[in-house]
């Protein structure tokens, strides 16, 4: 997962610490284990996880609408 | 990198409590947590304002400062989020926020103050964006589809500003400017002005943190 | 400059503005001009609002900021240096005094000197004390000497664990508090041969013994000023940040958090110079605790006055007669 | 895994995560709401229904959901969107539901739609929660031995049937009394009347009694149609804008929207209230008076403006008849007489009237404050009167803006169960019925056989505000062969009906009580107070869970798609309407026109069979199709104008307002703002309606010369246009051949072929219904000219004796009505010493209406967890009571409330101030024993209606809850 410099930005601050947290955390094995394979994916096909803020059209239609 | 932020218009800002319900929808929030709320000051008399306060994602966040477990982090665009899993629940960033943020789910029960809650810009936890256990623990996560908070986007006046910090300044002045005048800023100004004005250096730190 | 970044975060982009806008005309409106408003928001005051809780009508509580300069800077910074000042300072002391030996040999005789009962009590105090002084500390200290070494997953376990047990444990110590004093107070009552072990600051320096009765000043003032004052001040305090279900308001317990905080390092240095005369500091301390009993020596030779007492009491008992009333009025 | 949002647990549900969709998505198809949440609960975190899943599926298929979705077409358990419209008050705010199999997960804001750019108000923002309605009733149930039992549909039709006709055959049709919602969609409302009328009788009514009546009544009697002339929208216009009677901020938040841009663009805003408001706190200038007295504050108004010469001299003198008249009553209303009664200062008065006589187009907006009121039909046409001296009707900016209570408020009223209208106010003569018919395709004499006789046919039904009455009041007084023996109350509140302790003696004397409504819990829990059997509960769908137009302030007609299917057992309300009509036996004529399939009758068909008999207001032209396209397309609208700008609704106002006239291949673009001369009809244009004659006394009530709407053949007044006029002007040809086998002896409302508004409108630019002067003075009213006459019950006896109220009426929709005797009697007893308070009430802008629903919201619920009065400090003081204090509020009716003390300045210390919303507590006892079983609101209070008193509005009978009297005492 760390390999994935997506998953990184927002999660080094988790990981920084060491002790791995992926696996440990899998309280929800269903769901951890589904999302191992994702790091797999490359970036260009994940259209929009693990991304913070951006101007997408919604965005703008919500700025276009605080200005009436 | 744009810097998230939040700006309640206070002339607009009707306590209509559309921003409550819809942290609410969005993140699921029990009864008896409020990540948001709206404050109605000279309630009833000439001058009577309101205005909606959450987790304002300070740049010098208190409770990142305080916190005895440092589980507290920014995002890139500002955001402040914290890691459930590592709050202890001491109460602390409750001591220290002024905005009154934190949240206790069973607060007041002896020695088990939960874990801490509170507003996340809409933006989720450290969790995987979208996961279950994110969902859980700290509600939606907006930010990650492109969309920003939703009581910002519901705001019923549209008072309640929330997104890129330059933007939002930008909306507001706009406003500002077509209310004349300086009416209303002048109170701003002299707000700020007693607090001692903010040098424009921080202004732009802040910009850009 | 910095201590206003959070508030100007509410409202930065307005501020911006507010500089750029003409305020002439708006002063010839009162109405208009918000002073009111800021006033308000600033003042702390509860204010009207549909959302229930503690405090949930007050939109800026400034004073978290005086909490968080206190906590984060003197009683972190200055706490950390006196800790780290005291210890030093016993360990010098330590190096150049040593503990203090018996002078003379062993009788092997030994004498109760605290019951059973007594050191339950004892034991239970700093047992309890231990562990809310090192939780204590990693709270304040934790993330800047542990967190490093140990990382997020196991320092957060370990905080949890500490937190949890600084809470429960909290209320026990306040317990074995209160039955100490009721238990250790007779005995700490003020003699007049204090004054002298004061004047010759219990001879710990000239090495000569100063007589004594059960407890000498030093115990004594640890009893009072520590036990008593501080431990129950920490404990009232603690008290406070435990149970917050009585509707306390943050600025009750940034206080309190503080006040416990700076009596809770007052109170961990003067524990360390107890713990250090207790133990390595001197000869024989320990036993006394540990099994209830000291060799008549070392009674003679720290607690003369206590020792002779006591001789004459089980002289008295030998001889059929019953003890004197007590050794307050004996005294008086 | 339970996608449904339980209020036990936190966070279970809401917006899945996305590992969840896959799961979801692998569901097979088949499977069914019920089944997949039943069975997904059962593995809470994943386990269960993956693990089982897993086996079928190869690991590799279960990507990353975005990548999926992205690729793929959606599948089942992709999340779709559907656009539906907030259910809780009249802006029409759109909501874009997100749903995944069945379970409306996610609720996002519309930027898109004009109306709202997405913005909510807390109850907007929470409709969601409508679509788990853990607290709703879940299945019909009946009363027996004081408990509700739950039964089965097929048991209750059948016994609901058997005891109404039973009923009707022992008493007839009058016997029962059908209370239809504002709440229905237009086609549920207008499906309700045609259903009660083939019952048989006019006592059909819903919540625009209390809510409107008046409005309506005054407001089409001074110039033509009943309804907001201008728009939400439109009020960004205004250059100054007066709020009387009306909390926008709490009642109608969204609608703050345009009023504080419009603010900002240097509108001025005023609040005249007895109450200091959200909406007051946002205006430039505030005005306090008595409750009660708003008929001398407005003509204190006007006396500035005609002493100052303010007023439009030209306008009058076109567009306005008597206006002289008001002039001579506004004169006698000085300054100090004015404050003695009002207790407004001169001052004050004089700067609103000079704020809107030179801030033009300046405009108003009232709400119930006006209305609820024994003279609200005179305050209402007060206001009228000071718009037209401003000439502010009819023009972009200007006119009454009127805000309606509930979604679709309008529509119910336009087209819905009225007691003395068909659809679209064509009232219930002969020809009406005759019209009627027609579209319905039934014989006009089958209708007259299902009524007792033809006077009752004609004779305007009870009210909903005075049922009771139609119960308790003895037989020889009323109007009707029988008392009321059954009543159905169809998604209407009690506890928003006054005189609560009486109904509650009228709910024990009934025989039958049936209750149709997704929450029937207060009218449920009050009548198991008082009764052991006979009451029937229906669970109805929440206009969530069915498709339906629904009809905003404006007039803007919206489509909500289905979001959800019905939840539990609940049935959508005309589905239920044609189940009863089956058990009737006219469910054939009640859908001659309309498909019907799983017994549910096609909502397209019956919009298409209102398109085809509205002519009166224009609801014509507005097909579903035209609607639907408006829903796809809101970008395309201007958010000042509701204009589309080019795209495929190029010229069409947002949502068609009504009048769209025509049929919708006329493409009319609808009315934004009626009246409005300055547009060319077929912009939108018009005029004031010639409704009233051509002449009266001599003189002409005809619009003056060079008064017509822009374009129009004849720029001069006009009568309204038939068959006859049309030959006259030569104009008959401009008919095809069909128009005109169809239209000849018709006009223009009753042509059905729609040519005679074709041809007077796109050939000729007139307008339908002729253009007249507006009426200042309405001859047929109580008071022609509107005067101040002081509430039945009032804290000021010296004022009573000036300004009495009216005599006694005999038979006032089939009920003696009383004024008069009630105010004296209240005068002998001192009841203004015993009860010095005047007691007022309004909205919070948490709950609505009878709050029964939002009160089972927990996200609303939370925020307001007490009843409360408001009182004044010093009153308060006075009184020993401390903010938060429990106290009794009593009333003249010996009713008294359990509330909490809020003591604050929000009102004088003459007044105190409730909330409506509440119910559930009764005298000082929680009901909840009396709820169906987890049927019950999260928050329960005392309803203030279980203390208002007796009074009723001298046209509509409105009820009379904003001024009244009590006393406040610590509990």
């Amino acid at each position: 997962m760390a390999s994935n410099p997506i998953d990184l930005k927002r999660r080094k601050f988790l990981f920084s610490a060491g002790a791995g947290g992926a696996g440990a955390v899998a309280a929800v094995a269903g769901g951890r284990v589904l999302l191992q394979p994702e790091a797999a994916v490359p970036a260009a096909k994940i259209p929009i996880a693990d991304r913070g803020y951006q101007a997408t059209e919604h965005v703008r239609n919500y700025y276009r609408t605080a200005r009436v | 990198m744009a810097r998230m932020k939040f700006l309640c218009d206070s002339e607009r800002c009707i306590s209509c409590n559309g921003c409550v319900t819809a942290c609410k929808n969005e993140n699921e929030v029990p009864w008896g947590i409020n990540r948001r709320r709206v404050v109605t000051l000279s309630d009833g008399v000439p001058g009577e304002k309101s205005i909606s306060v959450a987790c304002m994602h300070c740049s010098d966040a208190p409770c990142m400062a305080v916190c005895p477990v440092d589980c507290f982090y920014h995002t890139d665009e500002g955001v402040v989020l914290h890691d459930k899993d590592m709050c202890i629940g001491c109460g602390y960033c409750f001591y220290a926020c002024p905005f009154g943020a934190p949240q206790y789910p069973q607060m007041g029960t002896f020695g088990v103050r939960g874990k801490m809650d509170k507003c996340t810009f809409c933006a989720g936890g450290p969790e995987p964006d979208h996961s279950e256990e994110e969902f859980k623990k700290y509600g939606g996560n907006r930010l990650a589809d492109g969309k920003l908070p939703l009581c910002a986007e519901m705001c019923s006046t549209k008072a309640l500003l929330a997104g890129d910090g330059d933007i939002v300044a930008e909306i507001f002045r706009g406003r500002a400017l077509n209310r004349g005048k300086g009416a209303d800023l002048w109170g701003w100004g002299t707000a700020y002005g007693k607090e001692g004005v903010k040098p424009k250096s921080d202004k732009a730190k802040e910009g850009t943190s | 400059m910095k201590r206003i970044l959070f508030l100007a975060a509410l409202f930065a982009s307005a501020n911006a503005i507010a500089a750029e806008a003409p305020p002439a005309s708006a002063q010839d409106q009162p109405p208009h001009n918000n002073v009111k408003l800021w006033q308000d928001v600033r003042s702390g005051q509860p204010q009207f609002t549909t959302v229930r809780g503690v405090e949930t009508g007050v939109l800026i509580q400034s004073r978290g900021e005086t909490w968080r300069e206190l906590r984060n800077g003197p009683v972190t910074l200055y706490g950390g240096i006196l800790l780290c000042v005291v210890l030093a300072a016993i360990a010098i002391f330590y190096k150049l005094r040593g503990a203090v030996k018996l002078k003379a040999p062993l009788t092997g005789r030994k004498m109760a000197r605290f019951s059973y009962f007594e050191r339950s009590v004892h034991w239970s105090m700093a047992g309890s004390f231990v562990i809310l002084a090192l939780s204590g500390l990693n709270m304040l200290f934790g993330k800047h000497l542990l967190l490093p070494l140990v990382g997020h997953e196991v320092f957060s376990w370990l905080a949890v664990l500490c937190k949890n047990l600084h809470n429960f444990v909290g209320p026990l110590f306040l317990f074995s508090i209160v039955v100490a004093f009721f238990l250790f107070v007779k005995d700490n009552i003020w003699r007049a041969s204090d004054l002298h072990w004061i004047r010759t600051a219990g001879g710990l320096l000239s090495g000569s013994h100063v007589p004594a009765w059960r407890f000498n000043f030093g115990e004594k003032f640890w009893f009072w000023i520590g036990l008593v004052f501080v431990g129950l001040t920490i404990s009232i305090s603690g008290f406070v940040l435990d149970f917050a279900n009585f509707a306390q308001g943050r600025s009750i317990m940034q206080t309190a958090n503080i006040i416990h905080a700076v009596f809770a390092l007052m109170f961990i240095c003067m524990s360390l110079g107890h713990i250090y005369i207790g133990t390595i500091g001197m000869e024989g301390a320990l036993d006394a605790m540990r099994t209830g009993y000291v060799d008549e020596t070392w009674a003679r030779e720290h607690h003369e006055l206590w020792f002779e007492e006591q001789q004459r009491k089980t002289a008295a008992r030998e001889s059929g007669t019953a003890p004197a009333s007590g050794e307050p009025a004996a005294q008086s | 895994m339970l996608t449904k949002k339980s209020s036990a647990s936190p966070v279970r549900g809401g917006r899945l995560a996305r590992v969840r969709d896959r799961v979801d998505a692998l569901l097979p198809a088949t499977i069914d709401r019920r089944t997949f949440l039943k069975r997904s609960g059962l593995g809470i975190g994943a386990g269960a229904t993956f693990s089982a899943l897993a086996s079928q599926v190869p690991f590799a298929m279960i990507g990353k959901a975005e990548a999926a979705d992205a690729t793929e077409a959606p599948k089942p358990g992709a999340v779709e969107t559907r656009r539906t419209v907030c259910t809780h008050c009249s802006v029409g705010c759109a909501v874009d539901a997100e749903v995944r199999n069945g379970v409306w997960v996610g609720q996002e804001p519309v930027f898109d739609s004009p109306l709202n750019m997405g913005a909510h108000c807390a109850k907007g923002a929470s409709v969601r929660e409508h679509g788990h309605g853990e607290m709703r009733l879940k299945s019909p149930m009946k009363l027996v031995d004081g408990k509700y039992q739950k039964i089965s549909w097929e048991q209750a039709l059948n016994e609901v049937s058997a005891k109404l006709l039973e009923i009707r055959k022992k008493s007839g049709p009058d016997a029962v009394y059908w209370i239809g919602s504002s709440k229905h969609s237009n086609e549920q409302t207008y499906l309700m009347r045609k259903f009660v009328s083939f019952w048989g009788t006019n006592n059909c009514d819903h919540q625009a009694r209390i809510c409107h009546s008046t409005t309506v009544a005054g407001v089409a009697n001074t110039w033509g149609y009943g309804a907001m002339t201008n728009s939400y929208n439109d009020m960004q216009n205004a250059k100054a804008i007066l709020f009387m009677g009306s909390n926008a901020a709490e009642a109608h938040p969204v609608a703050m929207l345009h009023i504080l841009h419009a603010k900002e663009n240097g509108a001025k805003v005023m609040v005249m209230d007895p109450r200091f408001t959200r909406t007051a706190a946002k205006a430039d200038q505030y005005v306090r008076f008595r409750s009660g007295t708003d008929i001398p504050v407005i003509w204190g108004m006007l006396y500035h403006i005609f002493k100052n010469g303010w007023e439009d001299k030209n306008y009058i003198s076109d567009r306005v008849y008597g206006m002289d008249k008001v002039r001579e009553e506004v004169m006698k209303w000085t300054p100090d007489r004015v404050k003695e009664v009002s207790g407004a200062e001169e001052a004050d008065l004089y700067r609103v009237a000079e704020t809107m006589a030179k801030n033009k187009p300046s405009t108003i907006v009232w709400c119930m404050g006006q209305t609820q009121h024994t003279i609200g039909n005179a305050m209402v046409r007060a206001f009228c009167c000071l718009q037209l001296a401003l000439g502010n009707i009819g023009t972009s900016g200007g006119g009454a803006n009127i805000f309606r209570g509930h979604d679709n408020v309008q529509g119910a009223t336009d087209i819905g169960p009225n007691p003395d209208s068909l659809p679209g106010y064509y009232g219930i003569a002969a020809g009406s019925w005759k019209h009627w018919a027609t579209v319905w395709g039934v014989d006009y004499d089958w209708i007259k056989g299902r009524f007792s006789s033809e006077a009752m046919m004609t004779k305007p039904g009870i009210t909903v505000s005075r049922w009771i009455d139609g119960v308790l009041e003895k037989n020889e007084n009323i109007d009707q062969d029988v008392n009321l023996k059954a009543v159905v109350y169809w998604g209407h509140a009690p506890n928003s009906q006054s005189r609560g302790l009486e109904m509650i003696e009228a709910m024990k004397a009934l025989e039958t009580l049936v209750v149709i409504d997704p929450y029937p819990s207060a009218t449920a829990a009050m009548a198991a107070m008082v009764r052991k059997d006979g009451v029937y509960l229906l669970p109805a769908s929440t206009q969530f869970e069915t498709v339906g137009s629904v009809t905003a302030s404006n007039r803007s007609i919206q489509w909500r798609e289905k979001v959800i299917e019905p939840l539990f057992e609940s049935k959508p309300d005309h589905v239920i309407m044609y189940l009863l009509a089956q058990k009737f036996g006219f469910d054939k004529e009640l859908t001659k026109n309309i498909k019907v399939t799983n017994n549910e009758p096609n909502i397209e068909d019956i919009l298409r069979e209102i398109n085809r008999g509205t002519w009166t207001i224009g609801y014509t032209g507005q097909s579903p199709e035209r609607i639907k396209l408006h829903m796809k397309h809101m970008s395309t609208f201007d958010v000042k104008t509701l204009r589309a700008k080019g795209g495929p609704c190029d010229g069409d106002y947002f949502g068609l307002p009504w009048p769209c006239w025509g049929t919708p291949e006329l493409k009319h673009p609808g009315t934004p703002n009626l009246y409005d001369t300055s547009k060319h009809v077929m912009e939108g244009g018009g005029n004031f309606r010639a409704n009233f004659g051509v002449e009266r006394d001599g003189v002409s009530l005809l619009a003056g010369d060079g008064s017509a709407s822009k374009g129009a053949d004849l720029q001069f007044g006009y009568p309204e246009f038939d068959h006859v006029l049309l030959k006259k002007l030569g104009w008959w040809d401009d008919l095809t051949e069909d128009e005109k086998k169809k239209a000849d002896g018709k006009n223009w409302k009753t042509d059905l072929s729609g040519g005679i508004q074709r041809v007077v409108m796109k050939v000729h630019g007139c307008y339908p219904f002729g253009n007249a002067k507006a009426r200042a003075l309405v001859w047929n009213f109580p008071d022609p000219v509107a005067v101040h006459r002081e509430p039945l019950y009032s804290t000021r006896p010296e004022m009573v004796e000036k300004y009495p109220t009216h005599d006694d009426k005999k038979a006032f929709w089939r009920l003696p009505t009383l004024f008069k005797s009630v105010q004296q009697k209240n005068i002998a007893d001192k009841v203004y010493v015993t009860f010095p308070l005047i007691l007022t009430s309004g909205r919070l802008v948490e709950y609505e209406g009878g709050g029964e629903e939002t009160r089972s919201n927990p996200w609303l619920a939370e925020l307001r967890q007490d009843m409360f009065v408001e009182i004044n400090p010093k009153a308060a003081n006075d009184r020993g009571i401390r903010n938060d204090d429990w106290v009794w509020v009593k009333t003249p009716t010996k009713a008294q409330l359990k509330v909490r003390a809020m003591v604050t300045e929000r009102v004088g210390p003459d007044t105190c101030f409730m909330p409506f919303h509440f119910s559930g507590h009764w005298q000082g006892k929680d009901m909840i024993e009396y709820y169906p079983e987890g049927a019950h609101p999260l928050v329960r209070g005392e309803a203030a209606n279980t203390a208002t008193t007796y009074g009723y509005d001298s046209v509509t009978m409105m009820q009379e809850t904003k001024t009244t009297v009590c006393q406040v005492v610590k509990a």
